[in-house]
């Protein structure tokens, strides 16, 4: 047992410091250091791009398709390192998601006309699974396409789907047929956003951020060429996609540059004649939330380098997005508790006051808008619900 | 031992809830906090005539003479209808300190004005970087022919932005730590050399952080004595986290009631929400807690109406901070659990769990958070022990 | 609204004070000090015998029967103040249970042959509900009572049946019928203890202490007479019952009693040059606990003297009892924490350690028997499912 | 970065598991706890056949040689099995303090002895009055012409009932508080003016309070420097807590197991309990709790061994701490669950259930509880912080 690093996966973890450090621009950095989760447009196309010419951008993927062709390892310190430095998240819908499916269940036709759009970064996907009546039981979908000639018909509408509004494409499941088990008659699609007959409607979050979105689909014309796989069995495919996340879920690397922050902010907030890190109780609480992330990581690593690899890994990666993200939460919650009458502050109040390099309305704003994780991407009870099955036998 | 109403009180209630249902339903509010401020101006009158403006102060001054229990009927109903108001800043703190620390002169000028709905007040105490703590004041006053100098600055103060008078407390003597040498001063709004940089709250609200450079105020500015500042300020203060205390129970009490009712609606995996037996455990966790939360805003109000002209002792002041620190602990879980419950829609703006949430936020940061309180409560408890001893 | 009590009522609560303070044994009063929940018998019944004299060993009895006669604020302050002078809680099944069954379903004939000796002290009762099978879920009881002549004969077995080994009779339920839903079938009987057939087996609970027992019933002869209420009717009692308990649940003087004694520990308990007290962080907890205690202690007053009075209250009373139990728990926990190594010693360590009139083994006991409050008289799961349904309508 | 086991690490955790399963069933405990001491002294042999009483030794002393790897195999396995023994006496604590400060001559003379079984050790360091602080050692060791004479009282040594010698950490300098003049010293456990008052632990173990009234020891009973024993005793109490953090994750574990199978097989309302969600998600966060620790007690256990040889750095102590509170936090609310799934079964002297809570209990309150472990890493904590700065 050995919880260091190969001198060659640290070499790699050097190289990859130095690059993210001469190359992430500094107005990226400071955004996502903001706890902006969703960045504009722009700037997750300019760094894909910049990662890009590294051959970085899309690492998971097949060598011979432009991915890195990395080990575990090597996967695992990448995204650590981008996610400690403040870099963007990768561009997750077309890269992460569309991307395996393609390759895996997709044509050559398919892989050929897609692939090379999501590798340069020049066309962007949204995900269309969520309905108005079926989140977490995504299974009761209801959004109907109906074969016509040489294509699918579409009616009705998919919600909750984040950055829609900025997409080319969605990807998405529909109903193709409602007689069997409800998850047979599921049919997988992509959809180019400038299909007539798409409307997207803003949906903001409460704390005033547009993530997300509804689609509604007026007699929206889909061709049987962007279906992945038969009609019918894009179950499969959903089950494989929401598989894929192994790496990240538990958001490490993100959670030790938050916890950084705050214990700089800590340091830096001044109460009286100290500051507030001269506040026991309020210390314990980071050092609390500082344990109990140490805790995470070293699971993390146990579960993606421990016997068996990261192929061991089933239902247990559920409890990394549980522990994961109420980590989060905390962290980010405890860092605007910690600006006491500052984080009061709305976001138009001009910004004037930084502390720590802390803008107080942005802290309040990341506070709020992740209470979020704890409900996507399958929700936490979802997730308890799966390792009560699958790993306890209940 | 009594713990219904009385018959006005009961009226009180009613004839708030009324108007509050009417007027401030949840599908309004957006376009109400699209105003200026975040509050209607010409509800303010309204306020008055329903007797909430004038509820606390006595008779004397044009004042309907209501007890704490008032207020706390009055919060408990504007939490759980979200009301977005100046309440607070004039009435509870303005009106409050006034009454708390004013001459007789003061009084009869300034509370039927603030009952009538005239007069606007605003309270200018917390200052960047002195925390929670109410003898971190820095902003001082130099007396001089003219009366007083005052420079400094003081952060957020609530609806400064609509209030005619601020009543600043400024350091007339000692050093940021003391309680001797505060002293409080009355100053309009557009005074020379006060500069105001006004903002909208994270709750739909208002506050400014004002800038005193070198305010000529006269003498009769002074409210009270000179250096006695600290006590009615420290008074006052408790008695507002008392009121934000029964505002945070109404909104505990709303999400209790929403999340109920969307459990009980919602459908799942062919199942009512509410059928899942993990989330019944978690409502009734929040049941409970709003229960709890009840009882000890009953507690200290209760007390605050036993203890009305005296000295604050200790007793009184830890009941406020056990309930300033347990309701907002519990406040604060409610409204993340309110979230959870339901869903992705608990995060959308439509719905009115998020507002509940940041509204909770807010008021846990104002006038100390569950941390601050747990401490306080823990030193007074220990030397309550060692005077016994 | 008004907290304080009126001037009778405060009248009334000295006279109970000055009560106890003239007549509780301190050997008694040391052991319930020592937070022993089940007292020797001879204990119980000096006790009981003590208070019989001044006619409050049965208060809530009709007073024609041996009862005070007082109000519910009266109740509410004896019970309060018997708890705060670790006086021993009343005998538990004689008085408080069997007797009010007794007086609301007992013949004329019964309550005159049951209830003086109850009365005196000078007889104790048990009760059979639980069996092996049968916990939380009562209705499913098996132990069997037959028709014969003019009497029953059981067989079968009870379980976790407190006191068993010290008492005269046991009142009971017991399977008449099987044939219909499991709620009907059951009869209501009394039984004396020396009946032949009957063996009382020692359950130890882990902390090593002997409170529970198995009760075993090998042809066990019951004439018809000791029946209350009609055969097959013993579940509409059992409900009335289990719903008297509306006092006392939420342990509220106890727990007082018990945190008076941590806060005494802590001032007295040396740390290096300082005491624990100085500790803030312990200081904390028991800051915490003060603070939910005092909740649950307004809590109960408003359910008992809010609008409508004790009447008003149903299903809310189920929150009584979890948060009292908690809270006792935490309380004794945390004695038993502040001690330290010098709370490892064992039961047999010879009691040559006090602290502030805590002995550490006895605390030890209390923290581990405690355990049991979360568990018995219908867990506490059982109650937030009776109010999730009675309450919030889920 | 590897998590895996080597071949005689995993033979290793065989071999224990299957004599700990055989030998230390627990039907079979009762039994066995009813000896004097709460320990068969039989199995004493068996132990050091198995190559528990040799494996942390050095191979120059006939040791070993395992790594903290081969500890929390072994302390895992004695948790699972709730086994009551001197083993964390005699080997980590005494013969870890023997080969942390003994000369050459003092480590070759006792620790092959402790490795074959021949010797028993055990170490006193607390004292009534100290809580869980290593510098509290107030017993004082006066040097005169025929060696030191000791004076004082410890507490709660464990298993120095069954042991040969006894290792007593005395002060020959300074004040309680101070790391300076802390001396290490080798005691017969039957010398003169050493009384002993032996009690059973509630966990089953053993343990006594030693009085030393005026105890003299020759020159050659100090173990090490005179002075300079707070360094080793500080790195073998913080191995012992590591090694302790193994146990109560081998507790956790078996908590978790056997709930689970309570959960699937014991029926009420006609249901499996395990069927009942609101249980299910609770035996879901037993199941996180016992993964987390785990890896914080993997986390120290391979810090520990990359530190071999070196003094004790604040990271290494940061990770016992974090460990040591983590680990007692979570056993602690996994063993309150545990009693609390098993319902009145789990307040059975006959199940297993309340045997391991009350041996968490007692790890808790040995070497520092979680709340001075917290202490102990936010001090750590904001040291660092401010080198840093």
């Amino acid at each position: 047992m050995d919880m260091k690093f190969s001198v060659e996966a640290e070499a790699f973890r050097a190289e990859v410091c130095d690059f993210i450090n001469d190359n992430l621009p500094d107005d990226i950095r400071h955004k996502v250091a903001q706890e902006e989760m969703i960045l504009p447009r722009e700037m997750m196309v300019r760094w894909h791009k910049i990662l890009g010419k590294k051959g970085w951008s899309c690492p998971s993927w097949p060598k011979d398709q432009g991915g890195a062709g990395w080990s575990d390892e090597q996967h695992y310190l990448f995204e650590r390192e981008i996610a400690l430095s403040d870099a963007p998240r990768p561009i997750p819908y077309g890269v992460v998601m569309l991307a395996p499916c393609l390759l895996e269940f997709g044509t050559q036709a398919q892989q050929e006309k897609f692939l090379p759009g999501i590798l340069s970064g020049d066309e962007l996907w949204c995900q269309g699974f969520s309905e108005p009546n079926a989140g977490s039981d995504l299974a009761s979908l209801q959004c109907r396409a109906v074969a016509e000639g040489d294509s699918y018909i579409i009616n009705g509408s998919k919600t909750w789907t984040s950055e829609a509004h900025i997409a080319d494409g969605m990807f998405g499941l529909f109903r193709t047929d409602s007689s069997g088990r409800k998850q047979q008659g599921i049919t997988f699609l992509m959809i180019d956003m400038k299909t007539p007959g798409i409307s997207v409607t803003p949906l903001m979050t409460f704390e005033g951020t547009h993530e997300v979105n509804q689609v509604f689909f007026d007699n929206v014309r889909v061709p049987f060429a962007n279906r992945i796989g038969e009609e019918n069995q894009g179950w499969a495919i959903a089950k494989y996609l929401l598989g894929l996340e192994r790496f990240g879920t538990a958001e490490v690397g993100r959670s030790l540059a938050s916890l950084g922050r705050l214990k700089k902010l800590a340091a830096a907030l001044s109460v009286g004649e100290g500051c507030l890190r001269d506040d026991p109780d309020f210390m314990n609480e980071v050092a609390r939330v500082e344990i109990a992330l140490r805790a995470l990581e070293v699971t993390e690593q146990r579960f993606l380098f421990g016997p068996g690899g990261s192929d061991a890994m089933g239902a247990e990666a559920s409890m990394l997005k549980i522990r994961g993200t109420e980590i989060q939460q905390d962290i980010l919650e405890l860092t605007h508790q910690a600006l006491g009458y500052a984080g009061q502050r709305g976001q138009d109040s001009g910004s004037v006051l930084q502390i720590a390099g802390i803008t107080p309305e942005k802290a309040a704003m990341a506070h709020y808008n992740f209470r979020k994780t704890s409900i996507y991407a399958g929700s936490n009870e979802i997730q308890k619900t799966i390792i009560a099955k699958a790993v306890l036998g209940l | 031992m009594d713990f219904t109403f009385t018959e006005e009180q009961q009226l009180f209630r009613n004839s708030t809830r009324r108007f509050l249902e009417e007027q401030y339903a949840f599908e309004k509010r957006a376009g109400v906090l699209e105003q200026a401020h975040g509050f209607l101006e010409s509800h303010w009158q309204n306020f008055a005539e329903l007797g909430w403006l004038a509820m606390p102060f006595a008779e004397e001054y044009d004042g309907l003479g209501g007890s704490p229990v008032e207020t706390m009927i009055l919060m408990e109903e504007m939490g759980r209808n979200l009301l977005t108001s100046p309440y607070l800043a004039t009435v509870v703190l303005g009106g409050g300190i006034v009454a708390e620390a004013g001459s007789e002169q003061q009084k009869s000028a300034l509370l039927p004005q603030v009952g009538s709905g005239e007069l606007k007040l605003a309270l200018a105490f917390a200052e960047q970087g002195g925390g929670y703590d109410l003898t971190q004041i820095r902003l001082r006053a130099i007396k001089n022919d003219s009366g007083y100098l005052l420079d400094g600055t003081k952060t957020t103060v609530f609806y400064s932005v609509v209030a005619d008078k601020i009543i600043v407390a400024a350091r007339t003597a000692g050093q940021a730590g003391e309680r001797e040498g505060v002293s409080l001063f009355l100053i309009d709004r557009d005074a020379a050399g006060l500069q105001s940089r006004d903002y909208r709250t994270q709750d739909g609200g208002s506050a400014s952080d004002l800038d005193f450079k070198a305010v000529q105020v006269p003498e009769e500015a002074l409210l009270g004595r000179e250096g006695q500042g600290f006590l009615p300020l420290q008074r006052v203060i408790a008695k507002a986290a008392v009121a934000l205390c029964a505002e945070a129970v109404g909104v505990m009490w709303a999400i209790s009631e929403q999340s109920g009712d969307f459990l009980r609606t919602r459908e799942q995996f062919g199942q009512k929400l509410g059928s899942f037996q993990a989330l019944q455990h978690r409502l009734v966790d929040v049941y409970m807690k709003c229960q709890l939360g009840q009882s000890l805003v009953y507690d200290v109000v209760c007390a605050l109406g036993q203890q009305a002209g005296e000295p604050f002792g200790p007793e009184l002041l830890r009941k406020v901070c056990a309930a300033k620190y347990q309701v907002g602990l519990d406040a604060r879980s409610v409204g993340q659990e309110g979230i959870q419950f339901h869903g992705a829609m608990g995060m959308m703006t439509e719905l009115p769990i998020g507002h509940y949430y940041k509204r909770i936020t807010a008021i846990n940061s104002t006038f100390g958070d569950p941390r601050f309180h747990l401490r306080r409560y823990r030193e007074l408890m220990i030397q309550d022990q060692e005077t016994v001893a």
